[in-house]
Parts: C-alpha cells; structure tokens; sequence
C-alpha cells in the first residue's frame, strides 16, 4: 500500500505552487484545517485562490484569514464577502473594499453543489438558488416543470486541505458531528488531497467499512495532529 | 410615540414558532431567528434543520459543555438529541433544495409587500452575505421573516418594493416585526395581529406598503 | 415522535394506488425489498412504472419480477431490459418483445444520479455517460470544457420501498456493506419511503448520528421482518 | 486450422492483468473480466472497485463463506479487506464519472479499429443491457476488452466500423482475444503479441479490420 502520512504538516504542503486553487472546509470552527493553514502561510505560496464557506478571521486563531492578511490570496471563492457587522471589518474586507484581492460570492448550497459535482464528473446542473436575484444575473437560464433554474458549473480544486476525526493507512476518513461539513466534497473535488487527522492513523481495516465517510482512494497525503498541533 | 414599548425579540421569534406545526422541519437562520428555538411548544413534534449538515439537534449547550465538533449554522455550541443524524454539506442542502424544508425563520432589511425581501446585500458595502439563505429561501415550503419594524434611523422596511438586492423573490409568508404580526398575501401585508397599545393607524404611518387591516385583527399572541 | 412503525407488509403497503411510480432498490439480492414486493403483489396495485436496476426474476424468490408476471407493471425504468443469455427469457422479456409493457433503459450511473438529482432539487445536469450511442439520441448535447454532454432529467418516485440492516423509531436507516446500492436515493427520490428492516428497531439515540446513511425525515412507514419473513 | 489450440480465457485475462501498475483503481466487468481477479500479479498494489458502492474488495468468497451483503457487480460473493469502504450508488458512479477509475476491464460483441466497440445491444433482440458499462466506458482512464477473436459462427469481431449499437465511441486502448493481445492506436489495430503457433498472416486471415504488425512483434506472454 502506498505510504500516504506525512512526517509533518510543512512536508505535507511542500510543492504546493504559486497560482494554485486551495479548498478549505470548517464551519463554525468544526473541520478547519487549522494546522495545515498554518503550514501553507510558512510555505508562502502566493497567487492562490481560495475555495472555503468565507474568508475567515472569525477568531484569534490561524485560519484562511492568516493566508489573506499575508498577501496569499489572489482570490475568495465564498458564501460571505462582506463584514458581517459593520464594526467588524476584517483584512480581507479592508482588501476586497480596496481591490487588492478578488472575490466570487456564491450560494452556499451551489457552492457546495458545485464541488460534488465537480468530484462526481457532472458537467453542470440547474439549481432554483438565487433565481429573481442579482447573483443569478447573466446566467443560463431554464425554465424546468414550471421552475425556473440557473445552470451552475463543477468547481475543482488543485487542493483540498481536510480536518477529519479518524484515518487508516488506506487514507479512509471519519468525521465527527457537524466536523464533516464541506471536508466530502472538496476530498473529492480536489487533485490532491491533504488531510490533518485528530486521532492516532490507525491500520486499515480498523474502520468499518460502513462507517467511512471519505474513501481512501480520494485521499494522498495524512499527517495526524500532534500533542502541540493547534487543535481547534 | 418613539417611547411607546414596542414587542421584544423573543416575543416577535415566540409568536412565530407558535406558527410551527408537528413534524415540521424547521430551519432557523443566524441572528434573532435562533431565538426561535428558546420558545418551542413542547406539545409541538418539530424537527430542527442546520444547514451545517445536522438534523434534530438539541438546545444551545450550557457554558463548558460545548461539544467543539456540533455546531448549529451560527456557529452556536448546540446538543445532540436523540434520533439526531449528520449529512455532509452538500448533502445537507439536497435536504433544502429537495423541499423538505417546512419552514425558515431569517432576519432581513427589507420585506416588499409582493414576499420579496432582502437580507444578505447593502450596496455601500462591497460584497455581501449570502450564506444559505438564497437556497433556503428559494426552496423552503415557507419562509417566515423576523426584524425591527424600522431601521435605526426610523425608515420603513415594509415597502412596495425591496430597494436592496433581494435574497429571493415572492417567498415570504409570515413576517413578525416589533409592532406586529403581518401575513404576506397575493393582496400585500396583512395586518393579523398589532403589538399591544398600537393601532393599526399608527403602524400604518410607519410603513410604506399600504397595509390591510381585516376585520378580525387580533392583539398579538405572547407565549402563553 | 411521529409513529412510522406498521406492525405488517400489507398494511405499509395499503392504499399505494394503480398508476404509482415505485422504486425498488437491491443489486445481487442485496437490499432487495422482497417482504414490501411480496406484498404489493397481494395487494395488486396496477398499471404502476417500476424503478429498478433490472425487471427481476433473478431468481426463484419474490422480487421485481414477480410483479411483472403478474401484469401490474405498465413500465420498468432499469438498466437491463434484454434477456442477460438467449436462453434466460424472463417473463419481463417476454411481455417487452410482445409490446405488453413498456421499458425506458437508462445506463446505470444516470439512473442512480438521476434520483440524487431528485432528491436534491436539481432540474437538471449534464453528463458524459452514453455520448455517441443510441441512447444519446435525441437528447440536448453539450459541449462542456472540450467534452460533450447529455442532459439528463430527475427521476422522482411516487414510494420507495427499502431494505435495511437497522433502523430507530425516528427512521433513521443503515445498511450493511453492499446492501446499500440503490437505497439512499430511492429513499431521497420518492415521496413515501417505505422500509423493511433486518433488525429490531431501536430507540432513538441508539445509532450513532455520525453512522446513519439515509436520515429519518426521508422514512415514513417502517416493518421489522418478522422470522418468517423473506430474508434473502 | 480450426483445429490450431487457441488461448484460454484465463490467459487472455491474466495478460490483461498483467498491465495493471500500482495504485490503479480497477473495475471489472461481469463475465469473463472478473477472471483478472484469479491473477494480479501479488507485487503490483491493485485497488479493486465495483459500480454497486465496494472499493478494495478482496477475492471471490469460498462456497459456504459468503457474506449475503457483500457482492461485486456480478452479483459474486466477495470477501472484504482491509480498507475496503462501502459508497451508495450515485457515489460509486461519482468516482466512475470523476475519473478515478484506471481501468475497465469489459467483455463485448465488436471492438473497431477507431476505438469504439459494442457490448449492450444485439439488434435482434429488444432492449438491452447496459448496466454501468457506459458510465465506464465513457469514464474511466483507460478501456481494455477480453472477448473471443470471432463470433461461434466464425465471422470477423476486430471490425473496421461496429455494426451493432456501440456502448462508448472511441475508447478501447487493449484487447485480448484468443489469438492474441492487440493495441489500439491512431492507425487502427496493432499485433502486439500472437497466440503461440499463429502468425500473423492467419491472424488477419479472421480479422476483418487491417492489423498492423510492428517489427518488435512477441509472442503472447503468459503469467509466470
């Protein structure tokens, strides 16, 4: 079996080029890949674009904000660009207001709708999300049974950063809770996945089959988070 | 008049989780909507929906027994309950987009009287913040509204037309403001129930749309 | 909570009307719903459209099969609708070459996303599935980055009838192995899922909710298979 | 020359195997391809997947050793393996339709030297069966195909156009039949390896299309 663990969250990101387009999970803290972020600041790859639910800064710990404020980011693809409170303007709000760095704002059902079908080989779909509304301007159009819909195209990733619960050598995944968010979709939307693991690996087949919730074929490279990691 | 008590949150976000029926599965949005949950008639069979990938989750947890892996869509610490399962995010909203979403609760900065209202985009800033609320809103069966019956400044927000870019179009059914209870009717905003010591004139001359106010109109119903 | 537990087959299935979409899930007898088949036989609903991987009588016990002999079958939507060998003339074979029921062959992994798709909400997609063969014919081409595509449309059900390994009294499902195939979209798909169940149902809480494969909310009606019951 | 030994079908597909690299994500087509799985070269790290949801399951079970919940596309009862993980069936096409399947081992009626070949539908008969063989065909990396090098009437197979209804148009990268293993390139069919006592002369003699015949020309090899 191919050996997939990393020694180190810096080995694991070495490589990662310039221009790249990096997905990043977590939702309210849950699945963020906090440890191999912070490994991509110190890598310093820059020009890249970032897949994730918003542009991060939500709490004094590292997150896609980190990668913002260092100039990283060329690019957000989100579900928030704008400060969720006036008082609360961010480095990428500051940025964005400034055009210093791009955004594509985007529903957060097609948004992750977008990368499963991305992962899934779906050339495209029509969705009703965002019809009547200035998000839905200049889209194909469809009227379908009496609906209308917008077509909406796959979104793949060069990179998918993952925080999962469980892994095996094989590199199959288990999350926990509402942990799992966005981290199925963008394993398989991504070329290249990178998953930071908050258990020890365990040897394949200690994970039942039933229970896996990302196949290890979707996975490349694992490196369990260690007693000083950044653990949430 | 600006010193006349007006409803509280928890009254406006009580009186529509009145509305809520057994079975139902309930999506509440970020901000004063997750107030709902505080207030749900135990004899009511409802089922919560987080677009974060959780159904039938419990309560907010108490401070220090958060559990860091479940989170409801506002990032609050809420408990397992029993018969709670997880989907992943795109499989959460095949939840939503599949229509099996009876009703969500969401604030918003403008309601039209034609069920447009707007909640995600305020043009002098750059950007906005969509989150789910555009796949809620265009695919929940109902979409009840929660917010301050004006903006700060004293403007209405109950207009013949949404002024800011919408979230979705005609999809608003029920709306609950701090001066009342309103239904959204192929007809416009229908006054069902004024908060208590306020006329349906006074309320009137606070709102642009023109209201209709039926024969039947009702005090507003507080918990009981 | 709302009671979905009947206490047998034929009363899931009373009241399922002539003329119902039905989807039956089950891939090499696994997840095959014989106890829910063999019931709809007694019961006798007519002219109903079948959803199913094949038309059945894969072998000598209850399944889709045994529905089409018995003529309720006005249509099967599958992907095997010739005799598998020259010699192995079904009794759906038979009636199809004599034009007594009708048949829509669709490729396996459209058939399957096309119920994703209807569970999901999605009005349409694209795929590269069957490009260049007979059965793209007449369907909306699409050239998509350099490939070509066919649109595909959801396939809604009016029931499902499932299979399971366990289930709790909320409806929450799991399956064992490949028991699972086509169950989760079937039970996404249709408007009343309709579930027989390997094990005793369990309290809710009893499963963990990171393990559930299809949610309760898709569940409506739920039976224990009794020892009598069909089991394989 | 009806009489000349032809190869067997384990061989054919054990050539077949015999291409298989590590870390390849390998289907197998019901029929004659499972027989690959009788021999994978044990050095080569092979990852098995199969379109009901099974990936990295391991060898036919022994009689009376059957899983009831655990077959391949065949409907064969398999053994699980260390790793092995269970998808739902759009998922398991997701991965089919995604790319991540190296190759697809199928059996069929007509291969042609443009790449196309036909394995569903024989006109004669009504309907067909297709199963997952499109998905894969048009989605997998590579297509290879094991089928016998003429039909039981003698007539030709290797076809300069299909005349059946074809399953994926321009896909078939290898084939091996009982006469031999032949690539499909650009130019058409070419000879890579003949059966044992065949020359290429009485290989065309029963190949409808042109074959190529390289001047690095082997004899079919068989698993050590």
């Amino acid at each position: 079996m191919k050996n997939k663990i990393y020694s180190s969250f810096d080995q694991a990101v070495e490589g990662l080029p310039d221009g790249s387009t990096v997905m990043f999970p977590g939702f309210g803290g849950g699945g963020l890949p906090r440890n191999l972020i912070a490994a991509l600041h110190r890598q310093g790859a820059k020009d890249l674009t970032g897949v994730s639910n918003n542009a991060g800064a939500l709490d004094d710990k590292v997150d896609v904000g980190t990668l913002v404020e260092a100039g990283q980011m060329k690019k957000m693809i989100c579900a928030f660009t704008a400060a969720t409170h006036p008082s609360r303007i961010t480095p990428f709000v500051q940025m964005y207001n400034n055009d210093e760095i791009d955004a594509e704002l985007v529903p957060q059902g097609t948004l992750a709708e977008r990368m499963r079908a991305a992962g899934a080989g779906i050339g495209g779909f029509y969705t009703p999300s965002s019809v009547g509304t200035e998000l839905a301007e200049g889209k194909e159009h469809r009227e379908i049974n009496g609906r209308m819909h917008v077509l909406e195209h796959p979104l793949f990733g060069d990179y998918a950063f993952i925080r999962a619960w469980k892994a095996d050598t094989f590199g199959n995944l288990q999350f926990r809770l509402t942990q799992r968010n966005f981290n199925v979709v963008m394993a398989m939307a991504a070329t290249v996945t990178i998953v930071e693991v908050e258990n020890e690996i365990v040897e394949a087949g200690e994970l039942e089959p039933d229970h896996i919730h990302v196949p290890g074929i979707y996975v490349d490279r694992m490196v369990t988070i260690p007693p000083d990691g950044i653990w949430y | 008049m600006a010193e006349k008590p007006k409803l509280e949150r928890q009254a406006m976000c009580d009186r529509l989780a009145m509305e809520f029926q057994d079975e139902w599965i309930v999506n509440l949005g970020v901000g004063m909507p997750t107030l709902c949950s505080n207030y749900v008639d135990p004899s009511r069979d409802i089922i919560t929906h987080s677009e974060n990938g959780v159904i039938g989750y419990g309560p907010l947890a108490e401070e220090g027994k958060e559990d860091g892996h479940l989170v409801n869509a506002g990032g609050q610490f809420v408990t397992a309950q029993p018969g709670m399962s997880i989907l992943h995010h795109a499989d959460s909203f095949a939840v939503i987009r599949g229509g099996m979403v009876d009703v969500t609760v969401m604030g918003a900065y403008e309601v039209a009287g034609n069920g447009d209202f707007a909640n995600w985009r305020i043009p002098s800033r750059k950007g906005g913040g969509i989150g789910g609320a555009m796949d809620l809103a265009a695919c929940a069966k109902r979409v009840f509204i929660a917010m301050e019956h004006n903006t700060r400044e004293g403007g209405p927000k109950l207009l013949n037309r949404c002024t800011l870019p919408i979230t979705a179009p005609g999809v608003v059914k029920l709306l609950a403001t701090d001066l009342g209870l309103f239904e959204i009717t192929p007809e416009g905003f229908v006054l069902r129930e004024h908060a208590p010591g306020w006329n349906p004139e006074e309320i009137q001359e606070l709102t642009e749309a023109k209201l209709i106010i039926p024969p039947d109109l009702k005090e507003f119903r507080f918990r009981a």
